[in-house]
């Protein structure tokens, strides 16, 4: 879908030698089902060995993802996987480390950990199943989940904001921010693929729909009837075009206005820029709830920039120092210092 | 005319002045040139709360105690025998330290009318006939150094920083030690700043002479070599050094690059220091945003293949718990460090406790065994180091190392060991099939109950782990209930199984059986020590063991505690080793505990074992 | 012409099916009429660990075991009379229950051949023979189902949803119980839905139909009420619901705010949802973002004045360790809540364990006592949180109160109290100065040694506590040696103190010394009790003795257990009580574990008993 | 300084009245000695008794500061200040509640309890002291530092993007954002008033010399040679003028400029709204090193909206409840459901 992708086909791979033989135990309808079969298909096209992958989760539904994946992985706890990941790549850069979380896991115990690895800009995946829900505890609200929800836990409506979980990674200066959902296959695929290739810490956030304790979250977005008037789908130095290419939205200095294209000229309508900051801090602003606004919710990558990875600097430090003054001497080390000697 | 010198079998010096008087420096240098000299020595630093607590006052005081000697020591001290007071506060806040008759140097410029009122001090001690008890030396010691850099285009406040250097030539003339150390080291330190060398230099000198020519001093010391001390090259060593440098050296015998996750604490951070500075022996450090994410970073680096630690004090091994337990479930080595403080809870930050042994044995959810190991004193942690990741990495299983705020800071000679006579550590590692038609069972484990570590990166062995129990073997999730028991006692035999693989218990001293025992562990080593030597000097017969292993005990403990009638147990917290020595032997350990953020003194550990005996 | 009714003295059904059968609705309403009946009655949910496991698999299976009589019942019961099987997976999952000769009704359309597939079984066992030493019943409850809705207006799904109706009608009829309170309840649940209702108790009717007019039965049971039963008024309690009702009641009888300071988890995530709903008595309930903003939350709520509470279970107490050692320092009440789980880490989630007492007791830095109760039983859950409230106010000190999966999840009969009776509970709460000249001392001990609670806004009373060693009385930062000792002693004494607030303990059952006494705490009270009762009503003389008070002890324990000859400890894990008993009172207390994430049974547990007495 | 202060004489307390007896124990020189005084110096022009304050803290050199308040204080443990405020004023709103943080306290090993907590608004000031160090633990690099920071734990420098903290909270939808430093008392007391005043989570960054581990950090900012060059002072609705009205900034755009006011009107120049979050995120970032930018740093309050407290809805909930159903009875509780009398 975007013309910077370019796959590298060394190996022969297909989406079954990423399918482990372990059952998979996740609801019969759930949306982890979907990702899952996106992720098993898009791994083969980034010609990447097989063992070269490691997938880490935390507590929840959608952490039992790694157990499902023919690759290394590590089901942890609760909220540390980005912590864990962390600790992975420093000392093996050579692998292609892959995070699962859910929206309770990334954004409520995991948060902290979450918003350094961002900063830190280690080269990692952060897939976030955001369900805007508990599932592996039964039905609580999670933070993401919209003002005044009826859970189990706020029988007369939960009452703290949500997060805006795209808005909240790039206040900690993301270097990759997206979106995506379940039940667009294709786009989600490439959204994937995006991240995959993209050096450094690549927060996805995917709607997902929990079947058993939130259905219908996301069908606004997710279903035909709905999805292209109340999503945009953004492509980097595309027209901010919707609703079949009937409406678009324009820039009122720095307000995301939704215009009729009847009668708009496509020439002013806000041009997707994945590398301003700025812009993407509006995109993922257009955040009002789906009933009370016009302006779509946006889909696709949202922010892209260049800034170096963690890994590599530590890496280079040790080569610095190395070069500097030479690999280490345990016995110089011990020696260091005043001695004397008693004979 | 040289003044006479009379030899001395050991000394204890205690140097206080305020948090700005640079008095670790001068402690540390005294010790360089003791050490050099040969001498059998132990410090202690003794740090303010804060980080500069107002100047002049009670709180803002920072001391530095070294006993060095020509017979062995094994603490610094429990009193002193010269004491150096820069301003009122230290004399107040150290006066309890010095011997009746002891010798005070007082640099009488701190004993001002602003000094007296800092220190809540209504009278000048100096003058008031209080000391008489002791052998006062007052200097002004600010006008001279001030005098003494009139020309050298210091500022005064820069002349006054360096007048502890004044001090440190005077003492190293009172103690007969040469300042080629001092001098040296001072070079390394000012290279770039020559006046302030010059400076320091100068006042070291005018130090070491005031010494020779005043006619305050009619005697000099000297304390020669100790021939106890084994032969061979020594250096200083402080604890958290000694710890750091250990598992670098792990890192090597093991072939495994070391990893890091740590989150600064007192009295911990030091660790993470040195071993940010070793880069080139493929260290990584990481200063993680928590305690929890330092344990998981490590975790993760653990599953890579690296020899993965992480470094705290109590309130952040609180932290760790869940994580621990995560580490536990995987079977993946890892060393947990931590240096212990006073607590509970923030506690006292900078003093010395032991008071975290049951958290280390029990602090976590579940069945969740660990490997339990402490080390003595500073110059014991490298070993230490090297042990705790050899048991991680070899019984696949963490290890909590236990030290304390007395040993991190505490510095000693360190014999230089040989590293080549160090045994390889070996990872379990597999890069094959281990199973019937070529799968893998990461969770089969080999006579000692140990998993293979299966890294990232073989190709084939793709396999997951996590922290739901899981099956034999295979390590599935596995909820069938045999299993589950079936694994909590595999994971317990795994770590009780770690017994066949380190020492028996040795004892440290005294008879075999007879009256009494008394079992220590950690930094109280040297108090019990020259307690029970010097009972059993006049006469006693009382046996010492110190335990490095607390869990698993050494396969002999058991049987040892039974020879004798009497077991004591001195502990710096309320009595926790005891607990689980009464559980697991049913002998009737008697506890003994100070819990005032400081070790133990040699003379009331004696008072104790003889109360115990009945004498 | 009705069939014939046999009278039972207990009987134990286990309802089995899909996940999405409504297996704990169908067991839940037969225990609502059991209970309404007058029958003594214990019940256990056996949950599955998915979510939603793929429909037909053994991992799908969910369960509902009810043990009820006309006898005492303190056990949900070991071994099943009937066990109703909705399919070949639930069959596979639970034969292992039943007794020989047992009965088995069956869904025959959950034995075709895509269910066998999905339950890994080669053959139909309702067609081989394999299940000749049982009696099985097969009915195709389905069809059944499908036909009797028919002309209903519902979907064939819908239909089959209902099926479990049909199997409580006919267990309802096969054990004499009316149908009136499940017909209640069903009205009020699908109050929105009439089709639902009516398809609902058109199956429902049809199952007490069909056992009274197919020829497959020949027989009715019955249990009749009770005699054994205390008289009064009784409903029925879920643990984790009593907890939640207790805790209310204790902040009524103490006049304070209720505040909830939680983080989801299984199996302790009921308490925030019970509570949750009574928001009108005054109850505040937070969903945290993690276990330590849980209890940190309590804590500053407590700092305000209420009753604060935060409850997880091991995993999330794990994190709250040095939180509980802010509490302890700060010397607030708080009652931290850990419904314990199968661990280490995450370990079996939705199984049972009594494997955090240790942690409970030592899960933290420094020495920090807390006091540790634990409930035995749902219907004792409502006691044991008021006392958990009322120590923690009365004493200002943290208390852990533990209960288990087992317990939280098990439902009961209960005698609802009389709240007029319950003691006040009394918070010590000071609104003048407490020291000379005016002066606050927010650390001035009573003859408790306890603390005053002194509320920000008290005017006049303005003061700072923190995490700090504290000076004696002032409450002041405090670094002095003595003082720390004086502390740490302090706040041991006053957690020791409560064991003169608490009652004796008295044994259970049994004599008053003798050859063997049990010693229990939590969750197995029921099989200990019932283990003994009926060993003893076979001529042995055992006692029984069940702790609900785990720190401090109560004051007579060590006396008694010097009674007996031998201990015996039971527990569902690998040793925990065992080792603070054997620590404490030094006798040779024997270690009795399970650790299946399951409780014991009757006959294990005779069975041990009996190898302890040597026979 | 705003026009929007409105202050309560109500009580005739004076600064004096909020220091305790305890003996201030920073480092003499330590920034934290001005912001003790601002803080003293405000308090009781809120018209607020005493007794109604609570100063919550975690730990860290800047969480000493409740022991110097004669107020009701807590302090409390590393990085855990906001939850324990969020539970007081949950129960108690009541109370003022202030939470005093550091850099690390807040930003590293609490940052998840300080997004929560601004996320769900509940009406406590939040002060963060950023010197941009770890003072208490002697000297170790903090979330804030700049890339390459040589301290004890990094002897060949910091490998961390900072977190930019006014762009992280407003990323987590903050309500009031603000930042001052202490060596402006006038501007700081401003800022403190109208974080009192504001009704939700006031986040007050305030930079603060560290004179002994991070000496000079902000003297770019604080001291007169370039003070004025290189700070900002935004005040709502006036244009954004600096270097003594030698200097604007218009904005391109969503991109902020800086121009010459000798050939540019006032009237291009941006007129700071307080109201406007995207406004509010490209003041925030603001933030390239001041050596590297000739765009200035901005100090003042950068942005605030109105949004429901936490403990407002809270407390409603609990009213509603009781208005519903009846102030609970507990003996109906208990005996609620099904019952039955064995006689
Ligand atoms: C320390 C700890 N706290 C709480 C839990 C319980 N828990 C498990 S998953 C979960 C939240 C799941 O929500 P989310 O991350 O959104 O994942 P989902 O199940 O929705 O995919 C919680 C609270 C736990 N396992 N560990
Ligand atoms: C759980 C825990 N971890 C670590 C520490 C050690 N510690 C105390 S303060 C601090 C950081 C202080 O930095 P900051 O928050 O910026 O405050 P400052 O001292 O600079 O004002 C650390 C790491 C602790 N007390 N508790
Ligand atoms: S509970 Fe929800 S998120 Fe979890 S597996 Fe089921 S449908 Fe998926
Ligand atoms: S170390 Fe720094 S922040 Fe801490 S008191 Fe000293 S000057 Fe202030
Ligand atoms: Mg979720
Ligand atoms: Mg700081």
């Amino acid at each position: 879908m975007s013309e910077t992708i370019t796959l590298n086909h060394t190996t022969t791979l297909t989406a079954k030698d990423f399918a482990s033989d372990q059952e998979v135990r996740w609801c019969p309808g759930c949306g982890d089902y979907s990702i899952l079969k996106q992720v098993q298909t898009v791994l083969p096209e980034l010609g990447i060995p097989r063992e070269k992958f490691a997938f880490v989760s935390g507590i929840g539904c959608s952490s039992r993802f790694p157990y499902y994946m023919e690759t290394y992985g590590l089901h942890s706890i609760h909220g540390r996987a980005t912590a864990i990941a962390s600790g992975l790549k420093m000392t093996r850069p050579d692998l292609s480390v892959w995070v699962i979380s859910g929206d309770g896991d990334a954004l409520s115990i995991g948060a902290n950990h979450t918003l350094q690895l961002i900063r830190r800009n280690l080269d990692v995946q952060l897939l976030v199943f955001n369900n805007q829900i508990y599932g592996l505890t039964k039905g609580q609200y999670s933070p993401t989940s919209e003002e005044g929800k009826i859970t189990k836990s706020t029988p007369v409506g939960s009452i703290d904001h949500p997060f805006n979980p795209c808005a909240l990674v790039l206040g900690a200066d993301a270097t990759f921010v997206a979106r995506s959902l379940d039940r667009d296959p294709k786009h989600l695929q490439m959204v994937l693929k995006r991240a995959a290739l993209h050096r450094g810490t690549s927060f996805v956030e995917i709607y997902q729909n929990c079947n058993i304790f939130n259905d219908g979250a996301f069908f606004i977005f997710t279903e035909k009837e709905t999805k292209f008037q109340k999503g945009i789908y953004v492509e980097h130095g595309k027209p901010m075009l919707f609703d079949n290419g009937k409406k678009g939205v324009k820039l009122d200095g720095t307000k995301p206005v939704v215009v009729d294209m009847a009668d708009t000229s496509v020439n002013d309508l806000w041009i997707h820029d994945e590398k301003d900051v700025i812009k993407a801090n509006i995109l993922t602003r257009m955040f009002d709830d789906p009933k009370d606004t016009d302006l779509p919710r946006p889909f696709g990558v949202f922010y892209v920039t260049e800034r170096p990875c963690y890994e590599d600097v530590m890496k280079q430090q040790i080569q610095d120092a190395i070069d500097q003054k030479g690999k280490g001497d345990i016995v110089k080390l011990i020696n260091s210092g005043d001695t004397w000697v008693i004979a | 005319m040289a003044k006479p010198v009379v030899l001395k079998d050991e000394v204890t010096i205690r140097f206080a002045g305020d948090s700005g008087d640079g008095m670790q420096l001068t402690g540390t240098e005294f010790t360089n040139a003791s050490a050099l000299l040969g001498n059998d020595l132990s410090t202690f630093p003794d740090y303010p709360a804060e980080i500069r607590a107002p100047q002049g006052t009670v709180a803002g005081v920072s001391g530095f105690q070294i006993h060095f000697g020509s017979t062995e020591v094994d603490t610094p001290g429990d009193i002193c025998n010269v004491l150096v007071a820069m301003n009122a506060a230290a004399l107040k806040a150290n006066l309890r330290y010095l011997e009746v008759g002891g010798l005070i140097i007082a640099n009488s410029d701190g004993f001002d009318e602003k000094n007296l009122r800092l220190a809540k001090m209504d009278k000048n001690p100096l003058e008031d006939g209080s000391l008489d008890k002791y052998n006062v030396i007052k200097i002004d010691i600010t006008k001279i150094a001030r005098n003494a850099l009139q020309d050298s285009g210091l500022s005064t406040k820069e002349a006054d920083r360096s007048k502890n250097m004044f001090v440190l030539g005077l003492l190293m003339w009172l103690y007969s030690r040469p300042l080629e150390s001092a001098i040296r080291n001072l070079e390394a330190k000012f290279a770039k700043k020559p006046e302030i060398l010059q400076a320091n230099l100068r006042l070291l000198r005018a130090g070491y002479d005031y010494g020779e020519t005043t006619e305050l001093f009619t005697t000099r010391y000297d304390v020669k070599q100790a021939p106890t001390m084994e032969k061979g090259k020594y250096r200083n060593i402080m604890g958290n050094q000694a710890l750091a440098y250990g598992f670098i050296a792990a890192s090597e015998l093991a072939g495994l690059p070391l990893y890091l996750g740590s989150y600064p604490i007192t009295p911990a951070s030091d660790i993470l220091h040195e071993l940010s500075k070793h880069k080139a022996y493929n260290v990584h450090t990481f200063q993680a945003e928590d305690e929890i994410a330092a344990i998981c970073a490590a975790i993760g680096a653990s599953f890579g293949g690296a020899l993965a630690i992480t470094t705290s004090s109590g309130p952040g091994i609180a932290l760790k718990g869940e994580a621990i337990g995560l580490a536990t479930m995987l079977e993946l080595p890892i060393v947990i460090v931590n240096i212990q403080r006073g607590g509970p809870s923030t506690g006292l930050p900078t003093k010395t406790e032991q008071a975290d042994l049951l958290q280390a044995m029990y602090g976590r959810n579940g069945e969740c065994p660990v490997v339990v190991i402490c080390t003595r004193q500073p110059n014991d942690c490298f070993d230490v180091a090297i042990e705790a990741s050899r048991i991680a990495i070899e019984h696949m299983v963490p290890v909590m190392l236990l030290s304390d705020g007395y040993i991190a800071n505490g510095a000693e000679p360190w014999l230089i060991p040989d590293i080549t006579k160090y045994k390889k550590i070996n990872p379990n590692f597999l890069t094959e099939p281990n199973g019937q038609n070529g799968k893998l069972l990461p969770y089969k484990r080999d006579d000692r109950f140990v998993r293979p570590w299966v890294l990232p990166g073989t190709k084939g062995l793709e396999h997951r782990i996590g922290g739901l129990e899981k099956q034999h073997e295979t390590g599935n999730v596995s909820y069938d209930p045999e299993n589950h028991e079936f694994m909590v006692k595999m994971r317990q035999a795994k770590v009780d199984k770690v017994a066949d693989y380190i020492p028996l218990q040795e004892i440290e001293q005294g008879p075999e059986s007879g009256e009494l025992v008394v079992v220590g562990w950690g930094s109280t080593f040297g108090c019990i020590r020259t307690a029970i030597r010097e009972l059993n000097n006049q006469g006693y017969s009382i046996a010492q063991i110190h335990l490095r292993y607390l869990n698993p005990f050494p396969k002999n403990l058991g049987e040892i505690l039974k020879k004798y009638q009497k077991v004591l147990v001195p502990e710096i917290n309320n009595g926790q080793l005891v607990k689980i020595i009464r559980d697991k032997f049913l002998v009737d350990a008697i506890p003994f505990n100070k819990i005032q953020g400081l070790p133990f003194n040699v003379v009331e550990m004696k008072a104790k074992i003889l109360e115990v005996l009945g004498k």
